[in-house]
């Protein structure tokens, strides 16, 4: 998929056990983010290397700037008002705040996965054929094709080959968080972003939905929010784990989770207070 | 978990038949309105008794009339009407009659003027067909054509089928007269029913897409920046303005100073007439736009404060610019929100009247706004509106009991039309309201 | 899938060389325009208006004194119109949305709101033409009725939950709406007869109209007026509240009125003072019924018996034959920008409070 | 695989750890079975380079452990198994301890080849030690198999089979002793041949051990220090 | 609490365990209900002892029916139009569908918990004594001794007792949770149903709000539904699987979580599809 | 409990139940310590009594064995532990595999004893049997210590201190052999010497195991068959 390995030019942080991303391509990079809104600070120097082709977790407590951070990378915080961005972020070694960066193209490249299964109001097919349309796609048979690709690829196709033009809120909850992970993937991201994608799922749709991400994880690259420390175990390669706007520690999931390196990412990850 | 809080309960029951009631009378109160309206506006078209009467102390004449009214111990009857509608009617206690019939072989006969005359059958038949009608009776120097009757009944040998049916023969006779009719007599609704219509298209056309964009301006562009607040905060008021004094503005502003100046510039040459410096279609359909922007405004804001964040989002993050997000998406979900507005808008514009009497509305228009002479529509004409023919009617004409039916009949028309607009407007806003549930934020 | 992503991997977030994405691009900056455009013309509006008539009423005005019976009618017709129209609006509004069956609410509601959008000119219609000859025989009876009726159904109420049979059947709401209607309807006749027996003597000791067209009617009707309005909002209000909160109510075992009293009521305060803010907005601006039914007398008078001159019927009658520019035509500018100002402020008011309760509520 | 249904759930990569994880366990048994079979071999044989197979191989043995053990590790933190998944885990914790235990005694078995080499104890008791590592080889692969199947009534009968380990190992380890009082110069020997029948007879007591866990696995049962599985009820799931 | 001990004539049903509850007074018992959403079956013949001073956990599959059966037990399901239940619902020994019956003290003592955090929109002091007022209350003393006694037993006293006149609806989700239990225990209640009742939270106010389920088993019988089996298995002594409108199987957490019975259950445990 | 602050878990219940956990892996341990001194004392005085003792509480141990695997699976299914409490619950679980055969093999020689009794050979080195038990006995304590106390640098020094226990066996069993030789009378005696030596040895080795386990435990390395955990760092924990 991405041919070109982007050697980071950061040097090792702390954060990150030495050596534990060589040879690796990395997708995503965020260097010294500070993130503020209005004058209240959301992420205050965040380091973060999201490497290519794995699934990437995001874990952290409450309000800890997990949704924020994933917003920097395909730049929706544009569309937060008083929301201000500082620091070097970058989608496959290029900077997103560069002058020549289109945000549509930018988008179209890093795609996104809300909390809340979004379907446009719009049939199946259309709402997976709308960001091909967006592109200037019109030929019919071009975006049958393209339409069923994606279905296939968000494993949903079976169920809905036969009601594409039937509404997509007709769908169950999570049908529609496939659905809406089938329009990202109908215009060929190379990055997907997830924001608590099945928090709100019942735990069948959950598992489902869980083993989409981990079956996506061969040909994209996926960063991944999640409160669900189990679903970070169960899904990620890799996890972070963020505390009041840094993250602090970045490791494989198996280490992090059978024993984290600092004191913090243990308390979380074990259920005790500070 | 047996002992029972009596208190409480009566309470409790007490509140809901109070507030039942409340709905209740409500809906008496609806079902009364509308009742009345159609008794009304039917007993102007009914085809009334007629009676012969002889006076106490007046023994050598009887009287033959409609019988109008029974007002408690005195009739009202209404007699041929040789000059007018409405200089026949005479009010009489029923003290004063010594006989009262009802023969069956009367003839009313209604004029093309709308004026109505009795006669016996056999009077009438007894008359030449081709010379001017003249029987006993008439005062000298009435002649009836016959080229001027428009119908001719037996009122009292009618069943009820008859009956109807003549009813409604009047009544769209009433709805249909034409021009001609509105002209001579008053007679007539089309008029009014083109002239209002006009109004509303031109009015719409003016303030849905003002409305609109200003509502995606506030909404999508603004923030939540001082000029935004600024500009809702004038919407807001705007829609709390009187109507009245909308029409004082369109007055004050476009009748005499932009029409004034305008009349100065283009058509000197007609002055002192006014042309556009007196109220028109034009300016009336202006005020009515700026009335009924606040409603446009808030339904469409409100639309698009309905379409979720997280498909604004999810729009934004497949790459799509702000205008695609906003048109292949917002708007249409936000769509019957729009029409809603539309609708809103052109029922309160259908129902206005006040403002619509100082920019425009006449009692009678000496043409319609439109015609087939070039260019078809005269937007400086004034016009005939149904809410003003109401009031007009109600208030004025020396036939006080037609023009009272008449007066309800247009009210029933006006009523009819603006539920009709409405009940599409709350059906839409409700189907709107179900699908919006379906991804509301919560 | 992704054959012709490669192709663009060198460049991966570049616009230079797509056609497509800067007609996109171009196009967003002339939407953007026209929208920004069009707000600005809609402010030049609203703003001028008030200036205009300022600017136009501008220079010497005597007869000032005359405004005074004007403005004091109005605020008469708002205040009896209030007073009859608003609890009877917030009463209907609580059983819509709280005791009404799911059907009979979608069925009622829209019923409601459609009265809303009977023209005025209907209702002045039908209270000259029909309402002010039988108010005029008829002022006991309704006197009566108004008190009586409340009293009435509240005493039904209470004695129905006594009777569990009686009080499990009428928990269907469709039969609570029948009862109640019946109900009131008994009460109709009740006092009729009652003001048939002893209506002429009474009446005539404290009533006596000058005119059939008095504040009484224009109280009632232009009450019956605003219902909708207040009604509408009210149940809204009412309505929004989420179901989360009356069933924790329920659950700690208060019951339907209690719930409304204590809970519902209170959260939707905001909701209901804007629709007593919105239905004097609304009675205050009212033209038609006023024009049609007032009878038009300036008079500096507080009762119910005699009738009034309101601003805006007074703009209606003289607007269209004044001349442009004379004292009178200031005078009218005068008057219109006094109600302008009052409804202004009512409605400042109405958003202020509003705000505050809303903020005060916040998180529903 | 089949009874338990492990390969059912909605994660694929779940089910194919526990495939894995099963596989790997079965591959460490093959493994310690042969390592067995192999210091076997080197006593009947009395091969050298047989030996150093095994000392050699050991290495691998303990690494599959280590390598087992840390594959639970992951699956208990990062699964969260449950009911039958958990008891797959646990079982397996306890089964790699003991084939790798298992694995140590073949080692042991196999370095006293080497001293044993030549001894005339081990041409006369070589038999009956023979016969006696076939049973526990037998043991081995049958407990091996009885978890390859999930085989609950297998494992059963296996643990009934452990006594008659028990009974060679008293025979031929009282035959050692009488050998030993009657001829002092053939003690060392001897008792090299003691320790070998010691060691398989602690391999036998593994597979008991085995067969325990297989129980547990399938009946959620823990059948440890029970007194050989009393009354255990035939089948577990109800259909409902 | 509860003193008189009621034992069940209810004959073991074959999906309990015999003897299980043996000797275990029971506060809340559902024998053969039958629910129907206007001629939709939501619930098809459940049978559910619940015993006195335990938390009992009720999981199953999205849509089986959970909360239809928790509100059998405060007859919440009465305030929803069409819905009709028949069967025998006992709370404490004694028929919630008896003549003799009143409503408010039956919810009294039965108090709920939702899923979504529903303080009134009152101060925290008042949310507490709005049950207390309801009955009667009326003396400042005594109310708020109630309410300190109701807050500390919700674990919020010391978060709270600064700001007893702020709104409620200032608390964060985790505290508003608390908040709506001590409200549920100002009235004294011999049970607590609650609903999904942390599944809005995030993960330490969860693990807090579990904290406090624990401790209230002590005095107060509870019946908890959850979707996450996790948290059935952390809080519960006892578990009961609901599927499609039945009561599966019910036995001691310990049971259910390592050896389930059912194949359903098992099933339902461990992730997987039939 | 303070090194891994097992102690601070938001769920109290949690907190109890791992602590009682812990607490009950030192009862058993001290249990089998006791055990294991009976059993030497048994050898010591000569006194069957204490044979039985040892032999009549040896099922105490195995229901030990049993109480505390369940407690480990019902924390495991209940409570998803990771982390340190993982890693708590799986030393937990193998360490005590190994407490119960350390229990096994006290019995086993607690049984010599009797066999033993009055018998020349046990006179003769059953000083050095007694030294040994001391020394394994302390190992089996200083294990136990270094869990309580989740101390992977004492842990780590037992671990080391292993080969001294293999030293003395190594010199008792070649007297023995020595004396097998010599006195063919006597080859019972010394052969049952030699299963108490060879049990003490093997008791060792699981002290080993133990230290394994706690070291397992408080640094999350596993350093079975790496040699002797070579160079570990000092300290896990980076306080951020
Ligand atoms: N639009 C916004 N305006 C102002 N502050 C915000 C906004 N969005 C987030 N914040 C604040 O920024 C901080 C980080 O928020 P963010 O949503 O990134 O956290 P999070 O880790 O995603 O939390 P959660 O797990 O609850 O989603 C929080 O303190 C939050 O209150
Ligand atoms: N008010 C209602 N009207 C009609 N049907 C309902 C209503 N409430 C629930 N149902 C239906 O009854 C069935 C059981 O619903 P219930 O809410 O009890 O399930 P649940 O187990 O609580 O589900 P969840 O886990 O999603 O909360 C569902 O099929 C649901 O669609
Ligand atoms: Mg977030
Ligand atoms: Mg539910
Ligand atoms: O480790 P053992 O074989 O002696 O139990």
């Amino acid at each position: 998929m991405i041919e070109s390995v982007h050697k980071s030019v950061l040097q090792e942080s702390p954060t990150t056990p030495a050596g534990l991303l060589d040879g690796m391509s990395i997708a995503l990079e965020a260097r010294d983010i500070v993130l503020d809104y209005g004058s209240d600070r959301a992420l205050n120097g965040v380091h973060l290397q999201v490497p290519s082709a794995r699934v990437t977790a995001l874990v952290g407590p409450s309000g800890c700037g997990k949704s924020s951070l994933l917003r920097c990378f395909n730049r929706l915080n544009d569309e937060i008002p008083d929301c201000r961005v500082r620091g070097v972020v970058q989608v496959q070694g290029r900077d997103v705040h560069g002058d020549d960066v289109a945000l549509p193209e930018l988008r179209r490249r890093v795609g996104m996965v809300f909390q809340r299964p979004n379907p446009f109001p719009l049939s199946v097919y259309e709402n997976v054929a709308f960001g091909l349309r967006l592109s200037g796609l019109r030929k019919r048979r071009l975006l049958d094709e393209r339409v069923e690709t994606a279905l296939r690829a968000a494993a949903l196709w079976d169920e809905v080959r036969d009601r594409l033009e039937r509404s997509a809120l007709s769908l169950s909850a999570g049908q529609q968080q496939r659905l809406v992970m089938a329009r990202a993937l109908a215009v060929e991201p190379e990055i997907l972003l997830m924001d608590e994608p099945a928090s709100m799922l019942d735990p069948i749709s959950t598992l489902k939905f869980e083993e989409l991400v981990v079956s996506l994880a061969q040909r994209y690259s996926v960063l991944l929010v999640t409160h669900n420390m189990q679903q970070a175990a169960r899904v990620a390669d890799f996890t972070a784990f963020m505390h009041s706007g840094r993250v602090l520690e970045f490791d494989a999931t198996d280490a992090m989770f059978t024993n984290p390196r600092l004191r913090q990412t243990e308390d979380y990850i074990t259920g005790k207070l500070r | 978990m047996s002992e029972r809080a009596r208190p409480v309960h009566a309470i409790d029951g007490a509140g809901r038949w109070l507030s039942a009631g409340a709905v209740g009378l409500c809906l008496l109160l609806l079902a009364g309105l509308l009742a009345l309206l159609v008794q009304q506006a039917s007993s102007a078209f009914a085809v009334l008794p007629v009676e012969v009467l002889s006076l106490r102390g007046d023994p050598g004449d009887s009287l033959l009339g409609e019988l109008v009214e029974v007002a408690g111990d005195r009739l009202v009857i209404r007699g041929s009407e040789w000059r007018r509608q409405g200089d026949a009617y005479r009010r009489i206690a029923v003290a004063d009659l010594t006989t009262r019939d009802r023969p069956q072989d009367i003839l009313l006969i209604r004029l093309r003027d709308g004026r109505h005359w009795f006669v016996r059958e056999a009077v009438y038949r007894s008359v030449e067909r081709d010379e001017p009608i003249v029987w006993s009776g008439m005062p000298a120097g009435i002649v009836l054509h016959h080229s001027d009757i428009a119908e001719v009944i037996a009122p009292n040998r009618l069943d009820w089928v008859e009956r109807c049916r003549t009813l409604l023969s009047r009544a769209w006779l009433f709805l249909q007269g034409g021009r001609a009719q509105a002209v001579a007599g008053g007679d007539g609704l089309l008029a009014a029913l083109i002239g209002s219509a006009l109004l509303v298209i031109l009015m719409s056309i003016l303030v849905m897409p003002l409305g609109v964009l200003t509502a995606l301006w506030m909404h999508e562009y603004a923030g939540s920046g001082w000029r935004a607040r600024l500009i809702r905060a004038s919407v807001s008021n705007l829609a709390a303005v009187p109507s009245v004094i909308y029409g004082l503005f369109g007055l004050a502003l476009f009748v005499h100073t932009l029409g004034g100046s305008l009349d100065r510039w283009f058509y000197a040459e007609r002055l002192p007439a006014p042309t556009f410096g007196a109220g028109g279609l034009l300016w009336s359909a202006l005020t009515l736009a700026l009335l009924t922007l606040p409603v446009v405004i808030v339904a469409t804001e409100e639309g698009l404060s309905r379409v979720p964040r997280s498909l604004r989002m999810g729009a934004l993050a497949l790459g799509a610019t702000r205008s695609e997000m906003l048109w292949n998406v917002v708007l249409p979900v936000a769509r019957p929100a729009l029409l809603t507005g539309l609708i809103l808008a052109v029922s309160r514009a259908a129902g206005e009247v006040a403002p619509l009497m100082l920019v425009g509305v006449v009692k009678l228009a000496a043409a319609l706004p439109v015609d087939a002479e070039f260019p078809w529509l005269h937007p400086s004409r004034a016009f005939m509106h149904l809410g003003h023919v109401v009031y007009d009617q109600a208030l004025s004409g020396n036939d006080a009991v037609r023009a009272g039916g008449r007066a309800y009949a247009a009210a029933l028309l006006l009523l009819a039309l603006v539920v009709i607009l409405n009940a599409i407007a709350i059906l839409v806003r409700n189907r709107l309201r179900e699908r919006s549930r379906q991804f509301q934020d919560d | 899938m992704p054959a012709d992503l490669h192709a663009t991997a060198d460049f991966p977030l570049s616009i230079r060389r797509d056609a497509i994405l800067r007609g996109r691009l171009r196009r967003e900056r002339w939407v953007a325009r026209a929208v920004a455009a069009a707000a600005a013309l809609v402010l030049l509006a609203v703003i001028g208006m008030p200036a205009f008539l300022v600017l136009n009423a501008a220079g010497s005005i005597d007869n000032l004194s005359t405004l005074l019976p004007l403005l004091v009618g109005s605020l008469r017709a708002s205040m009896y119109a209030l007073l009859f129209g608003f609890p009877l609006a917030v009463l209907a509004a609580i059983w819509c949305a709280r005791f009404a069956s799911a059907r009979l609410r979608a069925l009622i509601k829209p019923l409601l709101e459609v009265f809303e959008a009977v023209p005025s000119v209907v209702l002045g219609l039908v209270a000259a033409l029909s309402l002010a000859p039988w108010l005029a025989h008829h002022v006991v009876t309704v006197l009566l009725f108004l008190i009586l009726a409340p009293l009435l159904l509240a005493f039904c109420g209470a004695m129905s939950e006594r009777y569990p049979s009686v009080a499990r059947r009428l928990a269907r709401s469709h039969w609570q709406l029948c009862a109640a209607t019946l109900a009131l309807l008994a009460t109709a006749f009740l006092c009729n007869g009652l003001a048939g027996m002893l209506g002429n003597s009474i009446a005539s000791a404290f009533w006596e109209p000058a005119t059939p067209w008095n504040a009484l009617l224009i109280g009632l009707v232009l009450g019956v007026a605003i219902v909708p309005t207040v009604f509408s909002i009210a149940e809204d209000a009412l309505f929004g509240v989420p179901a989360s909160l009356a069933d924790g109510a329920h659950a700690l075992g208060a019951t339907r009125w209690q719930t409304i009293w204590r809970l519902l009521l209170p959260a939707a305060s905001p909701g209901l003072l804007a629709a007593l803010l919105l239905g004097f907005g609304r009675a205050l601006g009212e033209t038609m019924i006023v024009l049609m039914a007032s009878g038009n007398t300036p008079v500096l008078d507080l009762g119910l018996a005699s009738g009034l001159r309101t601003i805006a019927a007074n703009l209606a009658l003289e607007a269209p034959i004044a001349i442009p520019g004379s004292a009178q035509y200031r005078l009218l500018l005068l008057s219109a920008i006094a109600l302008f100002s009052l409804c202004l402020i009512v409605n400042a008011m109405a958003e202020m409070v509003r705000g505050w309760l809303r903020r005060r509520y916040a998180r529903l | 695989m089949d009874r338990l249904h492990l390969d059912q759930h909605i994660s694929q990569q779940f089910n194919s750890e526990l495939a894995a994880l099963t596989r790997q366990v079965l591959a460490m048994g093959g493994l310690v079975e042969q390592q067995l079979s192999t210091a076997l071999q080197a006593h009947a044989e009395q091969d050298a380079r047989r030996t150093d197979e095994v000392v050699a191989r050991e290495s691998e043995v303990n690494a599959a452990e280590l390598d087992i053990d840390a594959r639970c590790t992951q699956i208990l933190a990062r699964r969260q198994p449950a009911a039958s998944d958990l008891r797959l885990v646990l079982a397996v914790v306890r089964m790699v301890t003991d084939l790798e235990r298992i694995g140590d005694e073949a080692e042991r078995i196999a370095k006293k080849a080497d001293k044993l080499a030549g001894a005339e104890v081990a041409e006369r008791y070589g038999m009956r030690l023979a016969q006696m590592g076939m049973l526990v080889r037998d043991q081995l692969r049958g407990a091996l198999d009885t978890f390859a199947r999930m085989d609950d009534i297998g494992a059963l009968e296996r643990l009934r089979r452990d006594r008659e380990v028990d009974v060679l190992y008293k025979e031929l380890a009282g035959m050692l002793v009488e050998l030993m009082q009657q001829d002092a110069a053939r003690v060392p020997a001897a008792l090299e041949l003691l320790w070998c029948a010691r060691s398989l007879e602690r391999i036998g007591d593994r597979c008991k051990n085995l067969c325990e866990q297989v129980i547990y696995l399938v009946r959620g049962k823990d059948v440890r220090h029970t007194g050989l599985a009393r009354s255990l009820p035939p089948e577990t799931h109800v259909e409902g």
